[in-house]
């Protein structure tokens, strides 16, 4: 069971969270502008690295925030969490921040 | 005064039943009994609103039994209170707000109750709990929603000379997280060195 | 090729076993293959059987980072069965479920494939009619699976407690009495030895770092730990590490790789006739020929490369078990472990064609890839051969997640795979 | 003479409490503080079972958590029978029953034996080269048989009546192994007052120190040192001292399990669980489990009586028992001398062999030559003497080129044997860390720790005492961050040895059976078959061969198996590799694993207000997700469907009263709650007034529909969300998620409140006469209270939202009530409807009526792969919204193609045949296998209310299909079907503005 730091609560057990998968990709603005390719782009292609992950989690147990974290997914270490629209604060922090969700474009 | 009459007919999922120790194991499972409370939401909240401070840190309690607010998480606060002011405090709380956009929401039926004391009370709640709630981690005024087994619950934490903790969950989970407590209170004083 | 025979073994009983060979060679890498697949699972082996047993392709390198087998193909809980709901699914699995039926003799290696049944059991009115429309579907696409009352599954398999007082009382189950297990590292070590038997070079320790592409965009050869390797065709069956190879030739696939764990209890005499599943609670449960109670945990919520999960999966599996069978609560986990598995979108595998020339790939087998070796392999062999899809795996494209024409049996019946 | 064996002094057994236990329907006897292992050898018992595959006789090899053969079935009373209990950690108490396994018709006499025999042809992997002629005999002949051949006790068969028990537990320093370095590095942590975990397997803390007897620490006694340093951990209320836990898995974060046994050695365990598990989330982690002794590979090295060295010595100083008189110590390096030293203080007689040379070794030859004992240095064992107990030892001076010279037969009772040491790096392993190959102690060892976690002591290789003590001490410290510094002195440790793989031998190692693996019955031989033929990663020979897979999970074999591979292959032993340990370090019972997680603390059982009324009134009650609902009202002597089509008669007739309370519910306020719905739906609400409802449908991003659900206006920026029973959570979620993370911007607050309001769904023509009496503040006039609209006032002087909307297509309320309150006003609803004669109904008449009227189930008729379209609802999506989730996936080429499944009803041609839900639709029956199948029946019922069956099914390209014939699968054959508008019942819809 992960030990995960919510920005919010602090050092809280895995169970307490929900995992959503890839962070930083978008809802494109105006879907109906898309090809089906790019469409299914956004959908369903991920990065799925063998090493630094950026990732959303939910605090759904706890203060039922979504955030981000970067992990390794070799060691299942985390390098950082961070509230949405917040940037980490970490080394290896660099292109993977190359798109954004709403949420931080604005922020 | 018919809201008041019908208050008082409340039927609470585990009754009105008295404290007990079913174990034998020092720690006392009560449930609560009619109470109500208030779901408030607002981001831009304010030192207080209607006398109940919303600057607390995230996790945290204040007020006393009768009237407490926990706040769980950055917009998000638990209002518990006793059913006498249940009528007027959401106006009184609306009023504080003002044009702030917000939600408070009348829970008092969703939740229920249960209190936990007694020495060991906390190696009772770490049967299905998995938080630190060691004195340093979780201290008297505390307060957070987690999980306990299956069921996800409200962890409050009081102030007191044994450890008093209230455990809020959801009303059709009542009757689960109030087994789950029995069940873990039974032999939780029991270890292989003997 | 020293067949394995009965005689063959008596007589080798007689001299100290001295006179059986190697499985399989240990050869150094050639400059160039015409068929490259990367991944010396079971999906990967089997491939290179079938493109030198049908196709006649012999001139065919297995690349493998490890030792063959190391990866899902032995690590999960042999589970083999084709009672799928959709046309697709059925086509693939069964076309595989015919292939197991003989393939020991076909082999000539024992892979103990044993048709023991495999029962899902129904828990609530959803279940039950998830289950019935999979038999009606089965029975019209020629695979077997019957529906048993309550009693009839405790009839087929003693174990389980159909009393009401579970918490999900056992309603019925669907049953396919042709599907069961297989003893996993004999599926890898079979198809080994029949590949390289046939000239196929098995290279073990063998590391891809890159493919190589020309300039018109087509690949044409593999970087590896122990150099480069030419190849007219590259096959990928690399399960939960093929995001990483395709990266390696820019394409980025639909895929996630989560940690799937299993365990074992300490080895028992018969007491489990069966494979029984129940998805209301999550698990399934078997015993192996050692007899240890075979145990299947599901995925962590995060992906992984880590081969390892959390303690509380565990627990909620043990949980599951332990109520549908609560007399095994004495008994005990003696191993648990875990593999990476590669998740599509719709749970449904990926086979066919790349954007990327004579790039092929193999993968998206999720939590059910064992059950489909023999005929992944002869499929996805067909595939490279031809470079067209075989007519079963035609519909598993890569293309599908942009026309919208999904795959989806776990979103269709709750069916874990 | 009872106990035989029993030493006349000595041992930390209190023999002032005798036990007694049965073995094999013997009664046994022994003392308080007994292991079942030391008990049977105090009475002469060494052999105690018979071995996996070859039936050999087994008796006795370790102590400790490590053995391999002793597994025995135990019984401790009706419901707590369990098999392949290590003799050596089951502990010695009144009234157990203990059984030897795997054997047939007894343990003396094994007709099982003949297999051993036909081990020539039962070598490693000899079933996958025969077995597969004929190709049906493997199912009903072979394989049956192998099994009957596996396994070894018998499975438990009846429900457990103990108890489990869970506690999650945090720590700033957790210690795992209570010997002299775990108890230092306690110690050290201990003093700072942080809080401290000390876990150990065994029954006493004190590890090594409890047989080490004439060990000294700082100058005294070590029993003193270990008394004053528990006396210490005891005075702090900080630490948690836990004998008789087994640390068996390391994971993520610090994340360590344990296994506390508490009950197990208690004739009388009360009320207490029988184990606990214990989930540690640690600061920092001190491993100090020691390390497992290696046997020797010579033939036969499996017979009873032959024993690991040190092993012999813990039965000797820690029991009280002699495990043989004359013994031989075979060793390859210097801790069997200090067994020895001890055997022969106790009086036994002791010869000693050393493969070293006399220069090889150390003090220790001295030392015991001194003692008058026989040394053979620079000696081999070719093997051993006798079946059911060794009798003698074959040994032969070797040179070390492996020649061997004249062979002599040393006559014993019992052989200790020592081939060196293996630190336990297991939960090392299991923590991610990585093992380094040590040559100076030919071993693996902990490399660098990838969590906060030290290894001290043995299992990482410091095998003498003062070394053990002030690494555990400096591990202690810098786990708690404490500056205190300690240096102990202790008197010296009989350490070092020669690495040896198999012994030399003067016969053919083709031919003789050498041990690797006691309980799989592995031998050398059999690992060299498996390079041999091309097996040469680790991994590969222990999964073909089964070295290691046992229950010991190779803890005496594993470096044995790696040496043979890699000297076989001329390779170093990390040149080969070695394995990764997974959980669990030793093996874990399910129920500790499950603690309390049984039947209604399995998974919560929801139920509403309504539930103990419902279970008055005779209801049968379906699980629907957690919530138990009442599925039907059954009269004395109805059956499902007699019920079923009298309720469904009620409610069109008079009125019926439904428990609605699971539906999920959702409190969506704020200035943009109507953008946000717009967003979410593929319907429009911004125009929605207030007190109006809507019958709302939200999709995935994908376009498949997640949900539905009435929604009602409570105010402009409030909105009454209903979802389905099962779908309250994810909707909720799904939500939260795009207003948390997509529209941050929009000021919307969402509350669950599906508890907070219990749902009494009125359904029927008299519905609203029921009720009158009971509102107050709402006109129920059909003017001022139309369909699909929802007012506020009071019921039965209860606050109520109350809902008109229909899910039967009758007149209909749903009166929302705070919960607490719902019995009330379900009673007086009841009470009310009595002249009216209202009929509750549950789920079953529920969906039959809905079904009449052609409305939909999701999770029913929708399956996750289902469109609006699909359900004939893409009339709801508003036109003119640009984006709502889901939208543009609705465009994708084959979602918009000709051919989809599409809604549809069915009537069957004879009226009476009810089709299955489930059942697939085929155009042609005729067609051969496979068929083309065009869709599936969602729904099916008998219809009391149509006078026929009918049914709703998803049919490719349904809609054009209107009229034709099609066939549906039943369990016989077919049923030929004609495809008509899913609406059964009242198709213009008037009732439901009655």
């Amino acid at each position: 069971m992960l030990l995960i730091a919510c920005p919010y609560c602090g050092n809280r057990p895995e169970t307490e969270f929900r995992c959503g998968g890839q962070a930083h990709i978008a809802r494109p603005a105006d879907p109906g502008a898309l090809s089906d390719a790019q469409w299914a782009e956004y959908l369903f292609i991920r990065d799925n690295p063998r090493g630094i992950h950026a990732e959303r989690w939910n605090h759904v147990h706890g203060c039922g925030r979504w955030f981000n974290a970067r992990r390794d997914t070799v060691s299942d270490r985390f390098l950082a969490t961070y509230k949405m629209g917040e940037t980490p604060q970490s080394q290896e922090s660099n292109s993977i921040l190359s798109t954004s969700t709403q949420a931080e474009a604005r922020a | 005064m018919l809201e008041a009459l019908y208050r008082t007919a409340r039927a609470l999922p585990l009754g009105r039943a008295p404290a007990s120790d079913p174990a034998c194991s020092g720690v006392q499972i009560t449930p609560a009994g009619a109470e109500a409370r208030f779901a408030l939401r607002i981001r831009d909240a304010g030192a207080s609103a209607a006398g109940l401070p919303l600057d607390g840190p995230i996790n945290s309690v204040r007020g006393d039994d009768r009237r407490w607010i926990a706040r769980l998480g950055p917009d998000e606060w638990l209002i518990g209170s006793d059913e006498a002011e249940a009528d007027q405090l959401p106006a009184a709380i609306a009023a504080d707000l003002g044009e702030r956009a917000h939600a408070i929401v009348d829970v008092s039926h969703r939740n229920v109750g249960i209190d936990v004391s007694g020495p060991l009370a906390a190696a009772v709640l770490n049967a299905g709990c998995p938080l630190d709630l060691g004195d340093a981690a979780f201290p008297a005024g505390s307060a957070t929603r987690t999980l306990f087994g299956k069921a996800e619950i409200v962890l409050i934490r009081h102030d007191g000379a044994t450890p008093r903790y209230r455990v809020e969950c959801w009303r059709s989970f009542a009757t689960y997280v109030h087994g789950l407590l029995a069940e873990a209170s039974l032999g939780v004083g029991e270890t292989a060195r003997r | 090729m020293r067949r394995f025979s009965l005689s063959s073994l008596l007589s080798e009983s007689l001299n100290g076993h001295r006179g059986w060979g190697r499985q399989w060679r240990d050869p150094q890498p050639k400059p160039a293959y015409d068929v490259v697949i990367v991944g010396g699972g079971g999906h990967g082996l089997a491939t290179a059987y079938y493109l030198a047993t049908v196709h006649g392709i012999t001139n065919v390198a297995v690349l493998e980072k490890g030792w063959i087998g190391g990866g899902n193909t032995g690590r999960n809980t042999t589970i083999i069965r084709s009672n799928y709901l959709y046309d697709e699914s059925a086509a693939l699995y069964e076309h595989a479920l015919k292939l197991w039926e003989g393939l020991s003799q076909e082999l000539n290696y024992n892979v103990m494939f044993s048709q023991r049944g495999v029962l899902m059991l129904a828990h609530n009115l959803h279940d039950v009619q998830s289950f019935k429309r999979h038999v009606y579907a089965n029975r019209l696409n020629g695979i077997d699976n019957e529906w048993l009352t309550k009693e009839e599954c405790k009839e087929f398999c003693p174990p389980i407690d159909i009393s009401g007082s579970l918490r999900y009382p056992v309603l019925g189950g669907a049953l396919q009495r042709r599907a069961g297990t297989a003893r996993h590292d004999a599926v890898a070590w079979g198809y080994a030895r029949g590949a390289d038997a046939r000239g196929v070079d098995i290279i073990q320790n063998c590391e891809v770092k890159g493919i190589r592409r020309d300039a018109s965009g087509a690949a044409i050869g593999v970087e590896t730990t122990r150099g480069y390797i030419g190849a007219k065709r590259i096959g990928v069956v690399a399960a939960g590490h093929t995001s990483t190879v395709m990266a390696m030739a820019d394409v980025r696939m639909p895929l996630e790789s989560y940690p799937l764990q299993a365990l074992v209890s300490e080895p028992v005499k018969p007491v489990f006739p069966c494979v029984v599943m129940s998805n209301a609670v999550h698990a399934y449960i078997s015993q192996s020929d050692k007899g240890e109670l075979v145990i299947g945990a599901g995925t962590d919520q995060y992906t992984s490369y880590s081969q390892q999960g959390g303690l509380h999966i565990t627990t909620h599996t043990l949980d599951a078990i332990c109520e549908v069978f609560p007399q095994f609560t004495r008994m005990r986990m003696l191993r648990s472990w875990g593999g990476i598995v590669d998740v599509t979108p719709d749970r449904s595998p990926i086979i066919g064609k790349t954007p990327v020339e004579n790039l092929f790939v193999n993968c998206g087998w999720g939590t059910g890839g064992f059950k489909a070796t023999p005929g992944s392999g002869h499929v996805f062999a067909h595939t490279l051969a031809k470079g067209e899809p075989h007519p079963i795996n035609a519909p598993f494209t890569l293309d599908r997640f942009r026309t919208g024409r999904l795959i989806d049996e776990a979103a269709a019946a709750a069916v874990a795979h | 003479m009872a106990q035989p064996f029993r030493l006349s002094r000595g041992g930390r057994i209190d023999r002032s409490r005798p036990v007694r236990f049965t073995f094999n329907g013997r009664t046994v006897e022994g003392f308080h503080g007994d292991s079942v292992a030391s008990a049977l050898l105090a009475n002469g018992i060494h052999l105690v079972g018979r071995s996996f595959k070859y039936h050999r006789p087994r008796g006795i090899l370790s102590h400790g958590p490590d053995e391999p053969s002793a597994l025995l079935s135990v019984d401790r009373g009706p419901g707590r029978i369990d098999p392949n209990n290590r003799a050596s950690v089951v502990e010695a108490r009144d009234g157990l029953k203990t059984l030897s396994q795997n054997h047939w018709p007894s343990l003396e006499h094994d007709i099982g034996a003949v297999n051993d025999l036909l081990s020539p042809v039962f070598v490693a992997g000899f079933y996958y080269k025969t077995f597969m002629w004929p190709r049906k005999f493997w199912d009903k002949v072979y394989e049956p048989f192998i099994r009957a051949a596996a396994g070894l006790g018998k499975a438990p068969s009846v429900p457990d009546p103990d108890r489990y028990a869970n506690r999650h537990a945090h720590c700033d320093v957790l210690v795992v192994g209570a010997g002299p370095a775990g108890l230092s590095a306690a110690l050290a942590a201990a003093r700072t007052g942080k809080r401290v975990i000390l876990a150990d397997e065994g029954p006493e803390p004190g590890g090594a120190l409890l047989h080490d007897v004439t060990a000294e620490i700082d100058g005294r006694p070590a029993a003193e040192w270990l008394s004053a340093t528990l006396a210490e951990l005891d005075s702090r209320e900080t630490v948690i001292l836990l004998p008789r836990t087994t640390a068996f898995g390391y994971y993520n974060h610090n994340h360590v399990a344990l296994a506390e046994r508490i009950t197990d050695h208690l004739p009388n365990p009360g009320t207490a669980p029988r184990e606990r598990l214990w989930q540690v989330r640690a600061e920092q982690v001190v491993l100090a489990g020691g390390s497992h002794e290696r046997p020797l590979v010579f033939a036969d090295n499996d017979r009873p009586g032959i024993l690991l060295a040190e092993s012999v010595r813990v039965f000797i100083n820690r029991y009280g028992v002699a495990p043989g008189r004359r013994i031989v110590f075979a060793t390859s390096g210097a801790s069997a001398y200090a067994a020895a030293l001890d055997a022969k203080a106790a009086g036994l007689h002791v010869t000693l062999v050393d493969l070293r040379t006399e220069s090889e070794c150390g003090p220790e030859l001295a030392r015991l030559k001194a003692t008058g004992a026989e040394v053979l240095t620079g000696h081999t064992v070719i093997g051993a003497k006798g079946t059911k107990r060794v009798t003698g030892l074959i040994v032969a001076p070797v040179d070390r080129a492996g020649r061997c010279g004249a062979r002599r037969l040393l006559p014993c009772d019992c052989v200790g044997m020592s081939g060196g040491w293996t630190p336990a790096v297991h939960l090392f392993s299991q923590s991610r860390g990585k093992l380094a190959y040590d040559e100076t102690i030919d071993a693996f060892r902990p490399g660098t720790s990838v969590q906060a976690e030290r290894s001290a002591g043995a299992s990482r290789g410091t095998y003498d005492l003062a070394g053990c003590l002030q690494e555990g001490f400096a591990a202690g410290a810098a786990a708690a961050r404490s500056e205190e510094r300690r240096n102990f002195t202790a008197s010296p440790t009989l350490t070092g040895f020669r690495p040896v793989r198999a012994m030399p031998t003067d016969v053919d190692p083709g031919k003789v059976r050498a041990f690797v693996d006691f309980q799989n019955d592995v031998t050398a031989k059999d690992i060299t078959l498996a390079v041999r033929e091309g097996f040469h990663s680790i991994e590969h020979v222990k999964r073909y061969t089964t070295t290691g897979m046992a229950t010991d999970q190779g803890k005496t074999s594993n470096m044995n198996a790696l040496g043979i591979v890699a000297g076989q292959l001329d390779k170093t032993l990390p040149g080969v590799g070695t394995t990764t340990f997974r959980p669990p370090y030793t093996p874990v019972t399910f129920g500790a694993l499950v603690g309390p997680a049984r039947h209604a603390l399995f998974d919560p059982i929801r139920t509403t207000p309504i539930h103990e009324w419902a279970e008055e009134h005779g209801a049968l009650f379906e699980n629907v997700a957690l919530w138990r609902r009442a599925w039907y009202f059954p009269k004395s002597g109805e059956d499902l469907h007699e019920a079923v089509a009298r309720e469904c008669e009620a409610v069109r007739k008079g009125v019926g009263i439904f428990d609605a309370s699971t539906l999920g519910k959702i409190e969506v306020v704020g200035p943009d709650a109507a953008e946000f719905m717009n967003r979410i739906y593929i319907n429009p609400w911004l125009k929605l007034d207030v007190g109006r409802c809507r019958y709302g449908l939200m999709l995935k991003e994908d376009g498949y529909i997640l949900d539905d659900g009435v929604v009602a206006r409570i105010a402009p920026d409030c909105f009454h969300v209903t979802t389905t029973t099962g779908g309250a959570p994810r909707v909720l979620a799904h939500m939260e998620d795009y207003l948390q993370t997509e529209w941050p911007d929009l000021r919307v607050f969402l509350t669950s409140t599906t508890e907070q309001w219990a749902v009494i769904a009125l359904q029927g023509p008299k519905a609203r006469e029921v009720i009158a009496p009971l509102v107050d503040g709402i006109d129920l006039s059909p003017e001022a209270f139309p369909h699909m609209a929802m007012r506020q006032g009071t019921i039965c002087g209860v606050p109520t939202r109350l809902f008109r909307v229909s899910f039967t297509g009758e007149l209909g309320f749903e009166i929302n009530v705070p919960s607490d309150h719902a019995r009330a006003v379900w009673e007086a609803v009841w009470k009310a409807g009595q002249a009216h004669g209202i009929t509750p109904y549950g789920t079953e008449t529920m969906h039959v009526l809905r079904a009449e009227k052609g409305y939909i189930i999701i999770g029913q008729e929708t399956d996750g792969t289902v469109t609006p379209d699909d359900v004939g609802l893409s009339g709801m999506i508003a036109k003119a919204k640009k984006d709502f989730v889901g939208k543009r996936s609705l465009a994708r080429p084959d979602v918009v193609a000709s051919g989809r499944k599409q809604l549809v009803g069915l009537v069957t041609d004879d009226p009476k045949v009810v089709l299955d839900e489930g059942a697939q639709i085929v155009d042609d029956p005729g067609q051969p296998i496979p068929m083309r199948m065009l869709g599936h029946v969602t729904s099916s019922y008998w219809s009391p209310n149509c006078g026929r069956s009918i049914a709703m099914a998803l049919v490719a390209d349904g809609r054009a299909r209107q009229g034709r014939s099609l066939h549906v699968t039943t369990p016989e054959g077919f049923a030929r079907v004609t495809v008509v508008d899913p609406v059964f019942f009242d198709p213009k819809g008037e009732r439901i503005h009655a």
